[in-house]
């Protein structure tokens, strides 16, 4: 296993609507954007891993028309999809190329342009084949208001089990959308109170507007590559120490209506078995002491504490909490999403790369305005997708892990 | 090429009502069940996991359930608890609009069943809803033998 | 082993489709303003000087941004074509039969160095040769869009 | 790379038009299957890399509910959206890092429950060639074999005769959907023209069916198989969307990836150094030009090659001794049938398709996008050391 760093980073901003942009078009930006960072040419990519979630655009693998807008004209190119871990198990693709020692230097890209289908669509054809076979033995019509009918269970499993309180949502989704304005590649950008969020309309009890994500177009590149090649192409590189991922049961509703053994969302047991193992790989014993930020896929408020839980980041029900000594704030001890995390920029197939990229910038020095105030020597990304069934975790580090 | 927006768009579909699904049709036999308000599950002979609705697979052994043997099908009661709920404030079918009467939608266990399943909570305030509450399937009077049978919940008075 | 009776299979079908509004971008908006006005664009990449229609952001061989418009000559040569006997139902992607064979072409449009795929008429199916000169003909009505371009048709 | 990985088990399905059974137990079918042949369960797995596609099972995440039948239950997974010889590539690079040492491999699709040609359509540029509606995957092969039979003078009737090979080839194999009485030359030439000079049986059926490998790290191996079968070499490439960008009359992104193969199994020159070919020819033309990408033949060579039976089960090349693409296509699956077909092989496993020769290396080749636009070249070699 060759020890390997990230040397590039791309993101594109984040918005509702990039009407003036076909797709390849559009993800040729971030990786433009990657490659000028890394300070390389396109003779110096020797693959490509992508993935997006298809549905959304309407464009069955669309790298076969772009691939050669992104420097894969007559290239390895491999496309990999998980859901909304997707950019995490793209970036994972990329991460297993370089260490095996088959490629030296490979070009990674998530994205998704959600405006150009009805923003649910994707969501809809997730489950409707469920659906379908539900209602052919005749389930009533039921609208659990899209992804958010799913991670609602989550919120109030963890207010019952911790004590937690919604107004801590409030200020959670406050902090992460401060945060989000002091990035420039953040869809939402506005400075808010918890009172704003706390205005915000209810959409399902707990999760009001102001503590879910919205709906964009965003994509996201990197380029990772050997030990050697990343010191020569980077000050500082950021090396990828350990990365995991494991798959459980959809939550709530199983193949055509069976039940599901992932009895809560709440547990996330696939999130602690990878981040174990990552951690594990890293060489990493006590996350909770040697973690020094994190970028956990948080698209709904609550996850800003369920999930640094389920990184072994906090014990269970601890992590709200330390939230009101500002142990989570960009000056904190352990920043938590300082890019403004998924609740304020959602372009599916781009948002869990994005948590590698941010902890990537972040040691490299390089997240400007969003730079936090503490040294980052590691930081742990998580990607979340499915039916809250696949859990990605990757540790970074500002050195490479004894291999 | 619509005038409202600057740029042109071309409109196109994916023709998800030309796809279909195969099922297995395990949810034959438990609707039949459900006629007499007789619950059955299904259980994996490998691990003993029970599945409510019913599964043909089971994930912890990657095995077919053997549902041609009548000790695979459990009789399961109409008893169970809250596993985590939510009150839905919103509808986004046709656009999001608030809703008029708000439902009360459950994770729902059965007991000695090892699946959870969504459904919806009936006959309860929104301040009396709760993790781990006890609930029992709210029959209708006649029963179609239908999935809808078992989808509304009530409070569990009695223990 | 894993075959069911043909009763339990138990097939459901999809009850809605997804819609959908692509983009074009700047560089199809520019070409379809241009064949709205009966005029056929192609942009021209500044390192191999190769020209594409339709045009493109991106020169893909020298992964560089195209820059130069130029206007093309409505025309070309048959580059290959093939004679379809049916044709794929665009709502369920079966094949169907066609009352007569049409031609389909691979054209190369002249001045530029790369081709599109058309329809050709006004021509008898075995007429058609690789490297016959063809010439676009417009639609009736234009509207900045695919359709502008009605078909090709062999030049006199 | 120091560190060595072996395919030591497999398993099909019966590839059929319109299966009685459902995706899931398809996959479960041949997971376990392959399972069993190791001598191992779920327990022993690492990791499980999934082939399947949204557009063709209809559903946003396709592997967000085969976890279950596909075993990834708390284990480490991901789905590759492309043939399943590249889902096979990435489970060797997961093996070879050393963070697994065993891993299940899976690639299905249902051809019987998703609308035939327009999965294919949807990939298409969504500004010009979609709208248009002229271009699929059939136009676009038939647009490429006239041109290619144009320039080297190929006959249709050596088309005919690639599909009269691998169809009679195909009554030897128990796993084909094609398996038609007393082919010849005249069933071909009689079948359905489609886009010319493609006709039906010239082109792949539509397919249920799947597919599952288990490749193990050599200190495993020995455990799992007395009849490893290592890989070798593996290359793969991207080509041009634009069919006017690409050169027509050849494949060069087979070409590109075999030559990367060839180089990581020192295969010095491929008429000699291996012994069976398992190509995925969705058409039966593209089978003449792959001989020549893979350097089988000389440009423009194929028709030749074919003709003197060359590449027959009982020629110095033996190509698809199983049927290929033609005999059977469940997408997502055919390029791991062609890394299978090439391990039974090797391991004197193929039963009535069993070559008579001494099969020891064997070429897999897999494709996904519009007429071969992206392909994947595998270099397995059986042996004992």
């Amino acid at each position: 296993m060759r020890n390997i760093a990230i040397v590039g980073v791309g993101i594109t901003k984040h918005v509702s609507k990039r009407r003036d942009v076909n797709i390849p078009e559009f993800v040729y930006e971030a990786v433009k954007a990657a490659i000028e960072d890394a300070d390389i040419g396109i003779r110096d990519i020797d693959a490509l891993v992508t993935g997006n979630m298809p549905g959304f655009e309407g464009v069955n693998c669309p790298e076969l028309w772009g691939g050669g807008y992104w420097g894969g004209y007559k290239k390895p190119m491999l496309r990999i999809t998980t859901g909304g871990s997707t950019g995490s198990s793209v970036a994972q693709g990329a991460f297993y190329l370089v260490a095996s020692g088959v490629f030296d230097t490979v070009l990674t890209m998530g994205f998704e342009k959600q405006s150009d289908g009805a923003t649910t669509v994707g969501l809809e054809s997730a489950g409707m084949s469920d659906f379908v076979a539900m209602r052919a033995y005749g389930m009533p019509e039921l609208d659990p208001a899209g992804a958010i009918g799913m991670f609602v269970f989550q919120a109030i499993s963890y207010m019952a089990r911790t004590g937690c309180t919604i107004d801590y949502f409030d200020r959670a989704a406050a902090m992460l959308r401060s945060n989000a304005a002091k990035n420039p590649y953040a869809h939402i950008q506005q400075q808010v109170t918890a009172e704003d969020i706390a205005d915000t309309p209810m959409i399902a009890y707990p999760l009001r507007f102001g503590h879910t994500c919205p709906t964009s177009d965003g994509a996201c590149a990197m380029i990772v590559t050997t030990k050697e090649k990343a010191q020569k192409m980077a000050k500082k590189p950021a090396w990828v120490n350990g990365w995991s991922s494991c798959a459980e049961e959809a939550s709530i509703a199983g193949l055509h209506g069976a039940g599901s053994i992932n009895i809560d969302p709440f547990d996330q047991r696939g999130c602690k078995f990878a981040a174990t193992k990552a951690y594990a790989m890293a060489g990493i014993k006590e996350p909770q002491k040697e973690i020094h930020l994190a970028e956990p896929y948080v698209p709904f408020a609550h996850q800003l504490f369920l999930y640094p839980e389920r990184l072994l980041l906090f014990n269970e029900g601890e992590s709200f909490r330390q939230f009101d000594q500002g142990v989570m704030h960009r000056d904190g001890r352990l920043p938590i999403c300082p890019s403004g995390g998924v609740v304020s920029s959602n372009a599916i197939g781009a948002a869990a790369m994005i948590r590698i990229a941010e902890c990537a910038l972040q040691i490299m020095g390089k997240a400007g305005e969003r730079q936090v105030t503490r040294d980052v020597h590691t930081a742990v990304a998580h990607g979340l997708g499915g039916q809250a069934n696949f859990n990605v975790v990757t540790v970074l580090g500002d050195k490479p892990a004894g291999r | 090429m619509t005038a409202e927006t600057e740029h042109i768009q071309i409109s196109g579909k994916w023709p998800l009502t030309q796809y279909r699904w195969k099922t297995g049709g395990v949810l034959d036999k438990f609707v039949q069940g459900l006629r007499e308000r007789q619950i059955y599950g299904t259980k994996c002979s490998g691990c003993g996991t029970v599945f409510v609705p019913p599964s043909l697979i089971c994930p912890r052994c990657q095995s077919r359930l053997k549902l041609e043997r009548k000790e695979n099908w459990i009789r399961i009661s109409d008893k169970g608890i809250v596993v985590s709920y939510t009150i839905s404030h919103m509808t986004i079918l046709g656009g999001l609009k608030e809703r008029p009467v708000r439902p009360i939608y459950i994770i729902v266990k059965l007991d000695d069943t090892d699946t959870s399943n969504m459904a919806q909570l009936m006959q309860t305030e929104e301040d009396q809803v709760h993790v781990g509450m006890r609930i029992k399937v709210d029959w209708p009077d006649n029963p179609k033998g239908a999935l809808s049978d078992i989808f509304y919940f009530k409070p569990l008075l009695a223990p | 082993m894993s075959s069911l009776s043909k009763a339990d299979v138990g097939e459901v079908r999809g009850n809605r489709d997804a819609e959908y509004n692509y983009s074009v971008g700047m560089y199809m908006e520019k070409f379809f303003k241009a064949s709205k006005e009966r005029k056929l664009l192609g942009i021209r990449c500044p390192v191999c000087k190769k020209t594409y229609v339709p045009p493109r952001m991106i020169c893909e061989s020298c992964f560089a941004e195209t820059k130069e418009w130029t206007e093309l000559q409505p025309k070309g040569t048959v580059l290959t074509y093939t004679v379809a006997h049916v044709n794929v139902d665009g709502a369920n992607g079966v094949l169907n039969d066609l009352a007569k064979p049409e031609i389909i072409a691979l054209i190369k449009i002249a001045g530029a160095d790369s081709a599109i795929v058309h329809r050709i008429c006004e021509a008898k199916p075995d007429s058609i040769k690789i490297s016959a000169p063809v010439e676009i003909v417009w639609a009736e009505e234009t509207c900045g869009g695919p359709s502008d371009i009605k078909y090709f048709r062999p030049t006199k | 790379m120091s560190r060595r990985v072996a395919i030591v088990a497999y398993a099909q399905t019966k590839h059929e038009p319109d299966k009685d059974s459902t995706r899931e137990f398809m996959i479960q079918e041949v997971a376990t299957g392959a399972l069993r042949m190791a001598g191992i369960s779920k327990a022993d797995v690492d990791t499980v890399v999934n082939a399947s596609g949204d557009f063709l099972d209809g559903r946003t995440i396709s592997n967000m509910k085969t976890v279950a039948s596909s075993g990834a239950y708390l284990k480490d997974e991901s789905k590759v959206e492309m043939d399943g010889a590249f889902a096979a590539f990435y489970a060797y690079t997961r093996i070879l890092t050393g963070n697994h040492s065993v891993a299940l491999v899976v690639g299905e699709s249902m051809a019987s429950c998703y609308p035939g040609y327009i999965p294919s359509i949807l990939s298409l540029d969504t500004s010009f060639d979609r709208p248009n509606s002229f271009l699929h995957e059939i136009s676009a092969a038939a647009l490429q074999a006239t041109y290619y039979m144009h320039k080297y003078g190929i006959t249709e009737s050596q088309l005919a005769k690639v599909a009269v090979k691998n169809l009679r080839n195909a009554r030897m194999n128990p796993f084909a959907l094609r398996s038609i009485q007393g082919i010849s030359m005249s069933t071909i030439l009689k079948s359905r023209m489609l886009y010319s000079p493609i006709r039906e049986l010239c082109a792949y059926p539509f397919t249920d069916g799947a597919c599952a490998l288990v490749l193990a790290e050599e200190s495993k191996v020995w455990q799992l198989t007395d009849k490893p079968v290592w890989i070798e070499g593996v290359g793969f490439c991207h080509d041009s969307y634009y069919l006017g960008e690409r050169k027509l009359s050849e494949c060069e992104s087979v070409a590109l990836a075999a030559k990367t193969a060839y180089k990581m199994a020192g295969v010095k020159d491929p008429k000699r150094d291996i012994d069976v070919f398992e190509l995925h020819e969705n058409f039966s033309y593209q089978e003449l030009m792959f001989y020549e990408a893979l350097g089988l033949c000389p440009k423009g060579k194929g028709g030749e090659t074919l003709d003197a039976r060359v590449t027959e089960v009982n020629g110095q090349l033996p190509v698809n001794p199983s049927g290929g693409a033609l005999a059977a296509n469940p997408v997502h699956a055919t390029g791991l049938i062609r890394l299978c077909e090439v391990a039974m092989q090797i391991r004197g496993e193929s039963g009535k398709h069993q070559l008579k020769k001494k099969v020891r290396t064997g070429l897999a080749h897999g494709q996904h996008g519009l007429c071969a636009q992206d392909n994947i070249v595998f270099i397995l070699r059986g042996g004992a050391e």
